[in-house]
């Protein structure tokens, strides 16, 4: 088993790193409670998850050290929100297309 | 019995030849299969055990041919089955109105022309019909095997389905979504009369059965209403308490009401229960009967009571 | 692996040990095969006499046997013991958890604790599930709402029962995808795996992340209960048909977490008995996570009489239609793998061909079902309740039996008798099909399902059916006592009786608790039978 | 090294190096955080649907949560996830007593969204609103809870893990336990940082 080593060499992210990711979460967490002190209709819900998005991967990648997995685990990482975006999607398209008789 | 049910609506036929379609291609590839299956099974059994045998590991034209094939077949019959469905579920402009209700363990249908109707639904031959359909309770589903239609009923909204009669007869209406205890016995009679015939009912005439009905003693015609009316959803006649009280030694039994007032089962109470069963509920059981006001004459009435008293 | 050193060279087979503890504690992984196959069986058993009892209250139409309510409770408890507690954990838990580090040259699957984990969290659910027992459910094994919301049955412990399953079927599935990703032997490429591997991974992805969501549907049943709150209540804003759209995102991929580890077991036996190759290995095994993928994107094909849109019900049938290529490539390989083989008939052999056979039965009449006009005519009705029992029966437990015969003397050292076990196949396969195949014309006659008494016209096909659930029974307790009586037995099975070159023949029967002396290099795939040419080579 | 292998190998019962149990450990747990991420699916489909079928209950009822509140909870959240990440760093480096100490902090944040929580439910249950008030707040509940669950969970595993680190069970050769840890807590913050905007500021 000594061809898996060499990918599962650990990498270290340093402190400094940890903080200036730290920062912009905090930097953006003010920007989307700001925002929403606007009533912008249907982009508020747009703007809030873009930030919530951008957000979630700074913390998978750089906390959470995804930037630097190896390809199964980004699979594993981004395919169950695939699923996650088949299970609204599809759901929502069968909600919102039914006929309603009368 | 043939294969197939009765097809008695203009839908039914084309939904067979849905069916016979992918039945004839299913058998093609299962004798198919099965006759490879068996020819191979006994041409290469092991006679003796040191038998060479080839190193074949696959054959990329054979794939190609059976994924491509198969696939072309199911496109085919998916566009088949959409176009007859797209039919099933466009109901045409014509088609007149009837409203039905599904509730734990009965239907009732009220007509465009203000009638109302129990476990029986009454349809005009050759004229289309779209069913608005709700449940009152929880999911029953809309069946007729004869008309190749069905459709789930839900409670809190609205769901339809249409189809024309093509042939005068009796035919069985299912509930096909299980929907507790008296699943089984949620069934009614869909009752497809000639043209002539419907005007008939429609004015309000008996047409089915009228004398003959007439003509039997009560405590008969009782037991004929306990069946078509779907009394026998709740009550039983053995004593068994399925939903409402039992039907079996009820005559005269003395009990008491949710509000601790008594009662003893005469005929009074027993007419008050079926035209107001709201009013005064037995205690221990859930206030869940219909009122049969207008559906049951006063004679019919008459006639279930005699047919409880002879139920000892 | 170059720390990889055993003292003693002494075989010990893993069965040695006895006692409770050692059974109940332990991380070793066939014996942790073993407990789950104790468990799956009895369930299967059990459930598998309610089944009699249904079809003996069903030879009359009349409710004369039990009253409808206790019918009600009778299907509602078959089908979900059936579920999920045999058929859902089934072979991937017992043959998945037995063959998978034996198959890949592995000591044990990657987390030993937690697969022992899983099968007490396995053992938790099922103590719950009998706790429900006490007041049973009446509302099928699907719990559809409104009606499991509303009736007085309990519901919430049996619910609360299956989601704790759901946790033991979710461990074991991540458990096994580590395995085959990281304990593969070296050597061992992904293209060298034998195919029940293959098949288990697909398996183990809709394991780990279909399972989640029937987990949470279930949280949602339960907080309707027992909060009030209206998800699914329509008085309250919600949608009964949001529960079948939850419920099935699960339940669709469950079929194929049911049925692709038999799919995998019959990829095995059939080559070994054809002594062949198998034929078109990597359309076998890229068909494996075809299916798994697609099974996540045709869930409302159970639902087109449900009240869900034309537009949803008209993309999931064309989507549904998709999922029947990758299974027909299967089948078409399987056949052409019997091409100039040296056939023997074992019993293993017969039920891989039984499978062959009833599960392409299934697999047409799931056309009907797919197509849109057929199924809206057929869809609750007994043709659905045929075509489901010719997948699960005729597939995944043809694929069970099968596997039992077939790695019995790899698992237990030990034979069963062989003309008794073609006897019980002859039964078993004779009994399935008098039992279900009249019910493909009760379901196109319109008799529907779940009913507890049924209109007099279909009383002697219903009959029939009755009476080829006899044969069923008989064939199966046949198979059983043979099974047990093989485990009594002196004769000891050789280590590779059938003549097998995948890795877990090639250690002795039983294996040692280790699994491998040391862990074997692999030079070959796993289906090098047959006189190999020069330029193959 | 033949030390910690030696008790790691008794330890698993398999004959594996720390760097195999290391990528076994780290592909196990981020398999789990799928499954996780498809648990709160379900509720996020929820949400999805009924929010697009009643704009105006969602919208009203939004505004009785307090976003003050909220956004208190996502800033300790986000600390909470900064200094897990630090922990994980030090102990990658080798830096015990740093690591530990890290973990601690985490666990205090981790408390403290346990207590604005409470608060935060007292006042719904103080003004008579339930699970069963109406759709949005089924959501909230169930939701919120289910998180809440989460933390706990979260939180006892990061104890046990501090504990251990004290005693110095780990070091800059074997910090597995303190990384997968990490990688959960983080799954925590995650999920908030969804449900915050969902439920709180655009509702």
């Amino acid at each position: 088993m000594s061809e898996h080593t060499h990918s599962e060499e650990k990498h270290i992210t340093s402190y400094k790193a940890y903080f200036i990711v730290w920062v912009v979460l905090m930097v953006l967490t003010f920007l989307t409670v700001y925002v929403s002190y606007f009533d912008f209709g249907q982009l508020n819900i747009v703007v809030a998850m873009v930030v919530a998005s951008i957000k979630a991967g700074a913390v998978a990648l750089f906390f959470m050290h995804l930037k630097f997995e190896d390809p199964i685990t980004w699979l594993y990482a981004l395919f169950p929100i695939g699923l996650l975006f088949l299970l609204i999607g599809m759901t929502i398209v069968d909600t919102f297309t039914r006929i309603f008789p009368l | 019995m043939t294969w197939i049910p009765e097809a008695a609506s203009n839908l039914a036929g084309k939904v067979d030849g849905v069916i016979l379609v992918i039945t004839l291609i299913s058998i093609f590839f299962f004798v198919l299969i099965s006759a490879v299956l068996i020819y191979f099974a006994v041409k290469y059994r092991r006679r003796r055990d040191d038998e060479e045998t080839p190193y074949i590991t696959g054959s990329e034209p054979l794939e190609i041919i059976w994924t491509v094939i198969p696939s072309i077949l199911l496109i085919l019959l998916f566009v088949y089955g959409f176009v007859v469905y797209k039919e099933m579920r466009t109901p045409p402009k014509d088609a007149v109105d009837i409203t039905v209700t599904g509730k734990q363990w009965l239907w009732t249908f009220d007509y465009y022309n203000g009638k109302k109707t129990l476990n029986e639904l009454y349809v005009r031959q050759n004229r289309p019909v779209r069913m608005i359909m709700r449940a009152d309770d929880v999911l029953h589903s809309f069946f007729i095997p004869q008309f190749r239609v069905k459709q789930d009923i839900l409670p809190g909204r609205y769901t339809q389905l249409w189809f024309t009669p093509t042939k005068v007869g009796t035919y069985d209406l299912f509930c096909a979504e299980y929907c507790g205890t008296g699943h089984s016995q949620m069934l009614a009679k869909v009752i497809v009369l000639s043209p002539e015939a419907y005007d008939i009912w429609e004015k309000g005439i008996g047409v089915d059965e009228g004398a003959n009905v007439a003509s039997l003693p009560p405590a008969e015609l009782g037991a004929k209403i306990y069946k078509e009316k779907g009394c026998n959803a709740c009550h039983s006649i053995d004593g068994s308490v399925v939903i409402g009280p039992s039907f079996k030694g009820l005559y005269g039994k003395t009990g008491v009401f949710e509000d601790g007032s008594s009662y003893t089962a005469d005929e009074n109470y027993i007419m008050k229960s079926i035209l107001e069963p709201q009013e005064e509920i037995v205690e221990g059981f859930q206030p869940v009967m219909p009122s049969f006001k207008g559906i049951l004459s006063d004679d019919e009435v008459t006639a279930v009571i005699a047919y409880i008293k002879t139920l000892k | 692996m170059a720390n990889h050193t055993i003292a003693n060279n002494v075989y010990v087979p893993f069965l040695e040990q006895k006692g409770f503890l050692s059974w109940f504690l332990t991380t070793d992984h066939k014996r942790i095969g073993i407990l789950y196959l104790i468990s799956i069986s009895l369930f299967f058993l059990i459930a598998g006499i309610l089944a009699l009892l249904m079809r003996f209250e069903l030879m009359t139409p009349m409710s004369d046997f039990v009253s409808p309510h206790t019918y009600n409770v009778l299907f509602t408890l078959h089908g979900s013991l059936m579920v999920f507690f045999f058929i859902v954990p089934g072979l991937a838990a017992s043959f998945g958890n037995f063959l998978i580090p034996l198959m890949i040259g592995a000591p044990d699957v990657a987390f030993p604790k937690l697969n022992l984990a899983s099968y007490w969290i396995y053992l938790v659910g099922t103590i719950i599930t009998l706790y429900a027992l006490l007041s049973p459910a009446d509302t099928g094994w699907t719990f559809y709402t409104p009606y499991s919301a509303t009736t007085d049955t309990d519901v919430v412990m049996i619910t609360f029962g299956v989601f704790v399953l759901g946790f033991s079927s979710i461990l074991t599935g991540m458990n096994f995808i580590v395995t085959i990703h990281k304990m593969r032997a070296p050597g061992m490429t992904w293209h060298r795996l034998p195919l029940f591997i293959w098949a288990s991974y697909a398996t183990a992805v809709l394991q780990l992340l279909a399972t989640p969501v029937v987990g949470i549907t279930l949280l949602m049943l339960i907080a309707e209960r027992s909060l009030g709150v209206g998800f699914f209540d329509p008085a309250k804003g919600g949608d009964p048909v949001l529960f079948q759209n939850f419920f099935w995102f699960y339940s669709h991929p469950a079929v194929y977490i049911m049925i692709i580890p038999a799919m995998g077991v019959i990829s095995e036996i059939i080559p070994v008995f054809s002594r062949k190759p198998i034929f078109g290995y990597k359309a076998i095994a890229y068909s494996s996570l075809g299916i798994a993928f697609i099974s996540f994107l045709v869930w409302a094909h159970h639902m087109f009489t449900s009240g869900i849109s034309e537009v949803a019900a008209t993309i999931f049938s064309f989507l549904t239609f998709l999922v029947a290529i990758p299974t027909a490539i299967k089948v078409f390989n399987w056949i052409a793998t019997l091409y100039k083989g040296s056939i023997e008939l074992h019993s293993a052999m017969l039920y891989a061909l039984g499978f062959v056979f009833l599960f392409t039965i299934g697999g047409l009449t799931g056309v009907f079902l797919g197509a849109l006009a057929a199924d809206i005519h057929l869809h609750d009705t007994y043709f659905v309740v045929a075509h489901m029992h010719y997948v699960m029966i005729g597939g995944t437990v043809m694929g069970f039996f099968g596997a039992l015969h077939f790695w019995y003397p790899k698992w237990f050292g030990k034979m069963f008798n062989e003309s008794v076990a073609k006897l019980s196949w002859f039964l078993i396969f004779v009994g399935f099909n008098v039992t279900f195949f009249p019910q493909f014309f009760l379901g196109i006659q319109g008799m529907p399902r779940r009913y507890a008494t049924y209109p007099e016209e279909f009383e002697s096909l219903m009959a029939l059916s009755t009476y080829g659930s006899w044969i069923l029974g008989l064939g199966v307790l046949i198979m059983t006592v043979n099974l047990i009586k093989g485990l009594y037995s002196t004769e000891k099975a050789p280590q590779n009786p059938y003549g097998s070159l995948s890795l877990e023949w090639q250690v002795p029967s039983p294996p040692p608790t280790l699994n491998f002396e040391e862990i074997p290099t692999v030079t070959d795939w796993t289906y090098g039978y047959g006189k190999k040419k020069e330029v193959d080579a | 090294m033949e030390q910690a292998n030696m008790e790691h190998a008794e330890d698993h019962g398999l004959h594996l190096t720390p760097e195999q149990e290391y990528g076994i450990s780290k592909l196990g747990m981020w398999l789990f955080l799928g499954t996780e991420i498809m648990l709160f699916g379900g509720l996020f489909a929820a949400y999805a649907i009924f929010r697009a079928k009643y704009p105006e209950l969602f919208l009203e009822s939004h505004q009785e949560l307090n976003r003050e509140m909220g956004a208190v909870n996502t800033c300790i959240l986000i600390f909470s996830s900064l200094t897990m990440a630090i922990g994980v760093t030090a102990i990658q480096r080798g830096k015990q007593m740093l690591a530990g100490i890290m973990i601690l902090v985490t666990i205090i944040c981790g408390l403290g969204f346990g207590v604005v929580k409470y608060f935060e439910y007292g006042a719904k249950f103080a003004h008579h609103i339930y699970p069963d008030t109406n759709i949005f707040f089924s959501l909230y509940f169930m939701m919120t809870g289910l998180h809440m669950l989460h933390v706990f969970i979260g939180l006892a595993v990061l104890g046990v893990i501090m504990v251990l680190t004290f005693k110095g069970k780990f070091n800059e050769k074997y910090s597995t336990p303190v990384e997968i840890g990490g990688l959960y807590w983080h799954l925590v913050d995650l999920v908030w940082i969804y449900l915050f905007p969902l439920l709180y500021l655009v509702g």
